[in-house]
């Protein structure tokens, strides 16, 4: 429906009663730049306090930019206030209007646009019949009564009702219990599906941020570290912190240092191969890292690796060994039938190798999204 | 609410905690009660019975005199220059016509404070708003005293303007009921209560009217309004009942017996009573003849007590109505 | 105009730069902000502040009620700062505080907590009888007659009933600060706004807690009292500021008496402005302002708004 | 008199309209301050004629208006008299209103806003001392009736003892105040009949304190405290010795210093031994009550649950509901069986303290009127409170209730005229022979009392407050342990002589010493005459060993 575009947008931090010092200092949004493609998904994750929710408000007007540009289909939209956006927003807490019913808040939307009263009852009848059963039950009853997963339910169908140009969700589903959650994901993912409205989805958890999003920008300190598909952050990561945050369990990084073509870790190490070498710029100190499955263990050039437990993993056919290298824990994909060992000798597959610059942390060698088919 | 758990109330360690607390509130109730009884049965007696000590726990010869006299006073005698309901119109307007400017104003503050105003300026205007708090009013009471009479000139007589020989148009609101609304308008302490209030008001529920494109004031009346009633109440309450309350600064600004409040009806009458404290015989000599006439007519502190507790009933009223409201505000809120 | 361009349903090729352009320098909400907040900001600039300068500007002066009038710079500042009664005035202020925060202020908290687990029908009547109002002048005469030393109703439970001393109460230099505060105990209750807040809490946060098997003290502690915080926080710190200006009421009942423990620093202010010393009064009012000053930016420092709540 | 010293600084009116314009525009601020200063001293309160319609305001006192129609039961005596004068003067447009005359910020306040009623009473602003009316007068809040004492020829028409009260309507030469009452002082009452069931001698004027208290110990009993005192009861005790408040022997002339009072209140024994008593009274035989109000007092004395009470003398004529005239009356005994009156004793050293001296309560008049205002008001006082209306008002309630006593309260009359035309009978015939004693006990040998206010010019501040001493006296009355006597006066004295090193006084030095040599001179005068052996023992001894030096005779 609408293509969004953030254009250099930059918001400075308004220092509240809840804001430590540190994050006080700097900017809330430094310069973020993405589009939004008409019709997709887009999830922004991140730790907390990275600007995600900032984001989010920035797109749906409810703050404003202090420079940049917000554009809706070429439209430039920065200062339209965000009741004239056409937006639909789903809160973490659902915001529901408490003194209403679940009606009252479907409806105040065309009662302060000054729609008739057909067409209101119109949309909420559609939307009840595309929410599915039980809804128009839900909406005639006082938003307080209702569970959790309930008033999801309605503050969704509240921003459906208008049939927003965007749909914002900030971490809607964070409230609900694991698995409840597990099920409106999939709910929503299907609506979202069915609605074809192009969406801006916060969460902090990556996992939903994958599951949710046709793209994923990873946030920090209020800088977009990386936009773009899944495959694009797990193969190519910008830098280390998008490397790290990305993938379970998380990518182990290595401290390393390469000496005479060899990568030494502490004593050990192994011959790097030429066209690594290459790639790394001559690089001597830097950040090495490696994904549980890009592990190779018994190889006879393997440095030797303190196992500290294993965990089995029936239903994966795999199992994975915690343990210890060059003092960072390292997590490695093991066959399931490996014998419990104290020590274990790994070997990097190189294609899946990961080097980082050690000052910057920007990626000097990554795997690559990989051609399959 | 829930404090106690529905199922289980049979146990023994919760049965024995659940008498426990209602036996300290009805305890609490028999200490709060004890003026109460005091002052109807003061009300009761006759002028000699009181002045009795120890005093009478009954009254001895229950006598409704008290009663009678203060209700069939007529206008022009000692006791009251005006009859009773004049007083009590008197103050009705001023309290109400406090409460209707005081409380949409003070909560328009508080909530644009509270949700519209961030960082710096929000501390500063808060801080402009509840500064004055932090000073005894007795400060202040001269100066707002003389802004009553030529508003803004805090001075008894208007300056010229300069050059010509007419005064400064001035507001003048002393001896009206002015004089009592206006300067109570702004009210910090209903503007920390309301701002306390807004405070737990979710921003996101704000933002999500922000979002379906609800004006300030709209968003305002339809959503936060509804979710304040209980607040609206108590604050109403309270400033009604400092209203009603108060006598000094209507003694003060209103001159005009016809324009007096109740409050400073009775305590006229009062002041007659207690005035005589000094080491001065002079000083019980100046109103020996107004206590002269108050015992002539027959008022004594019984009387008192009568109009003391004419005065109670409508913060009374005020209490049981803003009570209902904020009872309300409990149904709103599903607690069953 | 922006409205009909950007509401939904307008096709998507309408929504042209040109038409929204004209609304870009509107920001409504401002202007709304201001529409609220201007009418406090003139009454309180008028009739707040106002007023405060015009005193503060008087406490620099060697003003009298009427006649001549000169600056004299900080020689009010300088006269009460030495007179040796501002210093015990403050003394017992703070005490007075600070007793009266110790024992008037959760009564009210725990009373309404209490109060809204019992029965609607039941809560109704209580609620009424707790918070029953009494207008001030009556009570200052019913607590006059209840302390009075040689036949007060206290004085025959002291000594007819529990068989103690004869005790001085109001008259006794140790004892007087607390029979002051003896009737806020049980008369004052700003229990309502206490009330209010508590029932915006969902129920749900109390089922959920119970069945984590939070006790009585738990619920109490980690959700009614948490989630009435801002308003805990608000009365108290209107009660510090309220209670370090207290004067009225220990006027009425004492005087200052005996001795002077229970002279307030604004009692004292009262009896500067008494003795026709305008100056030194503000000039004292001035100094009582700082000290509020100070002790509630402390606890605010102290009490900062939790940023998980 | 330097009560306008318009060249010294702003007047406080230029000051305020400085700060109005400040708060209009903060430029003229500077600028204003010299321009307005001029103007006003030259162009304010310029007199209008004298048959100018004027209006009174009146809040009650010290006459009811009266209403546009009479109340239930026609107008009150007072009222038809008042009413008689506005007939007779209808350029004078009278107005009741409501002003808190009673409470001395209110009243403060209203005079500093120029919205003071016609009439109030200088003492509430005073604090009740007649320095203090001085000082309220030196700072322009009384208005000054000099001009109309001349107008009205005022002074020939009062009544010696109004005269000889001087002291509390004029200072210097300028008149501020208006008699409108006289009292006989302050005295004991006690009751006959009590004292009789008792068996024990009722007092009489040579009563000492220490008489008193062993009678107060044998008439308490469980349902009755021997004697009943104000809240500052110590004081009457005190003043019989020459201390307290106010007290001869507490105050040292120190023209050195800037305020030229400093205080002593750890020399003397007999203050200690004075203070004892009150203390044993209350806390050893709990036969004292020293914790009520003068009407409290009455009630209690009434309903004869206390059997001596301290009170203003002229009670006795209190015709109200608990009035001793009510006690006999429900006692069905005649008034002088009942109640027996005293003045205060005579201390241990034979000094008869200041308390019983008889004083004159006066009504003062709005600053703010114009000659002709000012006129009007003493001419409606003139003719209320001496002149004709007051005879037809007394007339009038004699008329109407045939009681002698309602004629004659309060009495002693401030005019000369000691009886009412067409009134038969007199004083005696309403109030006994015993009180009519007592009170010419008190206007012969008390009167001469000298007073600090006769002799010193007015100053400018009330000096120190008294906190402090009120401090001493009531931690001394209230505290029932083993409170040290010396050092709880040496604490008062010690921030009573700090306090007074920040004031200054406008009084010139010689002008000072002049009238402290007068005012000890009249002194030894009053005390030589009438109290001799306390002039020999006391008064000389102490005046040549600690005041002459300090004067520097």
């Amino acid at each position: 429906m609408v293509r969004v575009e953030l254009k250099h947008i930059t918001r400075k931090y308004q220092a509240t009663s809840e804001s430590s010092e540190e994050d006080a200092k700097r900017p809330a949004l430094d310069d973020v730049s993405m589009t939004i493609e008409d019709g997709s998904i887009v999830s922004i994750v991140g730790p907390s306090g990275c600007g995600k929710s900032t984001l989010l408000k920035t797109i749906a007007g409810l703050e404003y930019a202090d420079s940049g540009q917000i554009l809706y289909n070429n439209v430039d939209v920065t200062r339209i206030e965000p009741g004239q956006r056409g937006v639909g927003m789903v809160f973490q807490d659902y915001a529901l209007y408490p003194t209403m019913k679940g009606k009252g808040n479907l409806h105040y939307y065309f009662e302060v646009h000054q729609r008739t009263e057909a067409e209101m009852e119109q949309r909420t009848r559609e939307i009840a019949q595309i929410m599915g059963v039980g809804f128009e039950v839900l909406i005639g009853q006082k938003t307080d009564t209702l569970s959790g997963g309930e008033q999801q339910r309605v503050a969704i169908g509240r921003c459906i009702v208008r049939d927003p140009y965007v749909f914002l969700m900030d971490e809607p589903i964070s409230n609900l219990d694991a698995k409840l959650r597990e099920r409106t994901r999939i709910e929503i993912k299907k609506m979202l599906r069915k609605f074809k409205v192009t969406t801006v989805y916060v969460t902090h958890d990556q996992q939903e941020a994958i599951f949710m999003g046709d793209r994923i920008a990873v946030m920090r300190k209020g800088k977009v570290e990386q936009y773009g598909t899944f495959d694009d952050l797990y193969f190519t990561p910008a830098n280390l912190f998008v490397a790290t945050f990305i993938g379970t369990p998380p990518m182990s990084v290595i401290p390393a240092v390469v000496a005479n073509g060899r990568l030494m870790i502490d004593q050990a190490g192994w011959t790097l191969p030429d066209e690594i070498a290459a790639a790394l710029n001559g690089q001597s100190h830097l950040r090495f890292g490696m994904r549980a499955e890009g592990w190779e263990v018994d190889a006879p050039d393997g440095i030797p690796m303190e196992v500290r437990y294993i965990d089995r993993i029936p239903t994966e056919q795999a199992a994975f060994a915690h343990g210890t290298l060059g003092g960072i824990s390292v997590t490695v994909i093991i066959p399931i039938d490996h014998p419990e060992v104290t020590t274990m000798r790994v070997t990097p597959r190189w294609d899946q190798t990961y080097f980082f610059d050690a000052t910057t942390e920007t990626a000097l060698r990554t795997p690559g999204v990989p051609d399959l088919f | 609410m829930s404090l106690f758990p529905k199922v289980g109330r049979n146990q023994p360690g919760l049965r024995v905690t659940w008498t426990l607390v209602v036996a300290v509130l009805c305890i609490g109730i028999f200490l709060h009660l004890i003026p109460f009884y005091f002052m109807i049965v003061t009300s009761l007696k006759t002028a000699p019975e009181i002045m009795r000590i120890p005093p009478t726990l009954l009254p001895e010869n229950p006598t409704l005199a008290a009663w009678q006299l203060v209700f069939q006073v007529s206008a022009g005698s000692t006791i009251l220059r005006q009859p009773l309901y004049q007083y009590f119109l008197n103050s009705c307007i001023m309290a109400f016509g406090t409460l209707a400017l005081s409380l949409p104003i003070t909560s328009f503050a508080a909530y644009a404070n509270s949700k519209l105003q961030r960082g710096r300026g929000a501390r500063w205007t808060f801080l402009f708003f509840i500064g004055t708090l932090m000073v005894p009013a007795a400060v202040t009471l001269i100066p707002t005293f003389l802004l009553t009479r030529n508003f803004p000139f805090p001075v008894p007589t208007v300056p010229n303007i300069p050059g010509t020989e007419t005064p400064f148009p001035v507001i003048r609101t002393w001896n009206t009921a002015w004089a009592v609304i206006i300067p109570g308008v702004f009210s910090a302490f209903n503007f920390l209560l309301f701002k306390g209030f807004f405070d737990t008001i979710p921003n996101s529920i704000i933002q999500a009217a922000r979002v379906d494109g609800g004006s300030e004031f709209n968003i305002f009346r339809r959503i936060v309004l509804p979710m304040s009633i209980p607040v609206f109440a108590v604050a109403a309450y309270l400033q009604f009942s400092g209203v009603w309350d108060s006598f000094m600064w209507p003694l003060l600004v209103i001159q005009d017996s016809t324009r007096s409040p109740m409050s400073v009806a009775i305590y006229n009458l009062i002041n007659v009573f207690m005035s005589t404290g000094t080491m001065r015989p002079q000083a019980s000599l100046a109103t020996n003849e107004q206590i002269r006439q108050l015992q002539e007519a027959g008022l004594s502190w019984n009387g008192l007590v009568v109009l003391g507790i004419l005065q109670t009933i409508p913060i009374f009223i005020m209490f049981i109505v803003s009570r209902n409201y904020l009872l309300k505000g409990v149904k709103i809120r599903g607690l069953k | 105009m922006a409205e009909q361009t950007l509401a939904p349903g307008t096709p998507v090729e309408e929504m042209k730069p040109a038409a929204v352009v004209e609304v870009k320098l509107t920001r409504r909400s401002r202007v709304e902000k201001w529409a609220f907040l201007i009418p406090a900001l003139l009454f309180q600039l008028s009739w707040g502040w106002y007023p405060l300068v015009v005193a503060f500007l008087l406490s620099m002066t060697d003003a009298r009620p009427r006649g001549p009038i000169s600056w004299t710079g900080f020689q009010s500042y300088s006269r009460v700062w030495a007179d040796p009664l501002v210093g015990s005035a403050f003394r017992v202020t703070i005490i007075y505080a600070a007793l009266s925060i110790v024992l008037t202020f959760l009564i009210p908290i725990i009373v309404a907590i209490l109060l809204m687990e019992m029965k609607p029908r039941v809560m109704r009547w209580m609620m009424i009888l707790w918070f029953l109002p009494l207008s001030g002048v009556a009570s200052t005469i019913m607590w006059r007659y209840v302390y009075n030393q040689d036949f007060g109703f206290l004085q025959w439970i002291a000594m007819d009933v529990l068989g103690l001393e004869r005790q001085g109460f109001l008259a006794s230099a140790d004892q007087v600060l607390f029979w002051l505060i003896f009737p806020g105990i049980l008369m004052f209750g700003p229990g309502l706004i206490y009330m209010a807040g508590l029932q915006s809490i969902p129920q749900s946060y109390y089922e959920a807690a119970e069945i984590e098997g939070a006790g009585l003290w738990r619920k109490i502690w980690t959700i009614s009292l948490p989630r009435i915080r801002p308003i805990i926080v608000m009365m108290l710190t209107f009660a510090i500021i309220g209670s370090l200006q207290v004067f009225d009421w220990p006027k009425l009942m004492t005087d200052g008496g005996p001795g002077g423990a229970s002279r307030t620093v604004v009692m004292y202010m009262f009896d500067l402005l008494n003795s026709l010393r305008y100056s030194d009064a503000t000039a004292l009012a001035i100094f009582l302002f700082i000290l509020i000053m100070a002790i509630t930016i402390t606890y605010r420092i102290l009490f900062k708004e939790d940023p998980d709540s | 008199m330097s009560s306008k010293n318009a060249s010294k600084g702003l007047s406080r009116r230029d000051f305020l309209k400085t700060l109005g314009i400040g708060g209009a525009g903060a430029a003229m601020f500077a600028a204003g301050l010299p321009a307005f200063a001029e103007r006003e001293s030259s162009a304010s309160f310029a007199p209008r004629a004298q048959n100018a319609n004027v209006t009174l305001q009146i809040a009650g006192f010290p006459y009811t208006v009266p209403t546009a129609e009479p109340p239930e039961g026609g107008y009150t005596a007072q009222q038809q008299a008042f009413l008689a004068w506005m007939e007779q003067n209808p350029n004078v447009r009278i107005e009741s209103i409501e002003a808190p005359i009673w409470g001395t910020g209110e009243l403060r306040t209203l005079i500093t806003g120029g919205t003071a009623p016609a009439f109030f009473h200088p003492g509430v602003l005073a604090l009740w001392t007649i320095e203090g009316k001085h000082v309220v007068f030196n700072q322009g809040l009384l208005a000054d009736l000099t001009a109309q004492y001349e107008e009205f020829g005022l002074e020939t028409q009062y009544s010696d003892a109004v005269r000889a009260g001087s002291i509390e309507w004029e200072v210097g030469g300028a008149r501020f105040g208006l008699p409108e009452g006289v009292t006989p002082g302050n005295g004991i009452f006690f009751r006959r009949d009590i004292f009789e069931e008792a068996g024990i001698e009722p007092l009489t004027v040579d009563s000492t304190w220490e008489e008193i208290e062993q009678k107060a110990a044998a008439l308490t009993n469980e349902s009755r405290l021997g004697m009943g005192t104000q809240w500052w009861g110590v004081e009457w005790m005190l003043a019989s010795e020459g201390y307290g408040k106010a007290g001869l022997f507490n105050y040292l002339p120190t023209p050195e210093n800037g305020w030229n009072w400093r205080f002593d209140y750890t020399s003397y024994p007999e203050m200690v031994e004075a203070t004892a008593r009150y203390r044993r009274m209350i806390h050893q035989d709990r036969s004292l009550g020293s914790n009520y109000g003068d009407w409290e007092l009455l009630g209690q004395f009434f309903n004869g649950t206390m059997a001596i009470v301290t009170v203003p003398l002229q009670f006795f004529t209190e015709t109200g509901d608990i009035g001793p005239g009510a006690l006999a009356a429900q006692l069905d005994r005649p008034l002088e069986e009942v109640v027996g009156a005293i003045p205060h004793p005579r201390g241990m050293n034979g000094m008869y303290g200041p308390e019983g001296r008889p004083g004159v309560s006066v009504i003062s008049v709005n600053p703010d009127f114009d000659e002709a205002t000012k006129s009007a008001a003493v001419s409606l006082y003139q003719y209320m409170s001496l002149g004709e209306g007051f005879v037809t008002q007394r007339r009038l309630a004699f008329e109407q209730t045939g009681n002698l006593q309602r004629v004659f309260s309060p009495y002693p009359f401030v005019s000369v005229a000691q009886s009412i035309e067409g009134v038969e009978g007199t004083p005696t015939d309403a109030w006994g022979q015993e009180y009519i004693d007592l009170v010419n006990y008190t206007t012969t040998t008390a009167a001469g009392y000298p007073m600090r206010g006769e002799f010193f010019p007015p100053e400018l501040d009330l000096g120190p407050t008294e906190s402090a001493w009120g401090d001493a006296t009531s931690l001394l009355r209230d505290d029932p342990g083993d409170l040290d006597i010396s050092a709880t006066y040496q604490t008062a004295q010690d921030i009573r002589n700090t306090q007074a090193e920040a004031f200054s006084s406008v009084i010139p030095d010689d002008q000072f010493i002049a009238a402290a040599q007068a005012y000890y001179q009249a002194n030894a005068e009053y005390w030589q005459a009438n109290f001799p052996d306390f002039y020999e023992n006391t008064y000389r001894p102490w005046f040549e060993q600690v005041i002459a030096p300090r004067l520097g005779v």
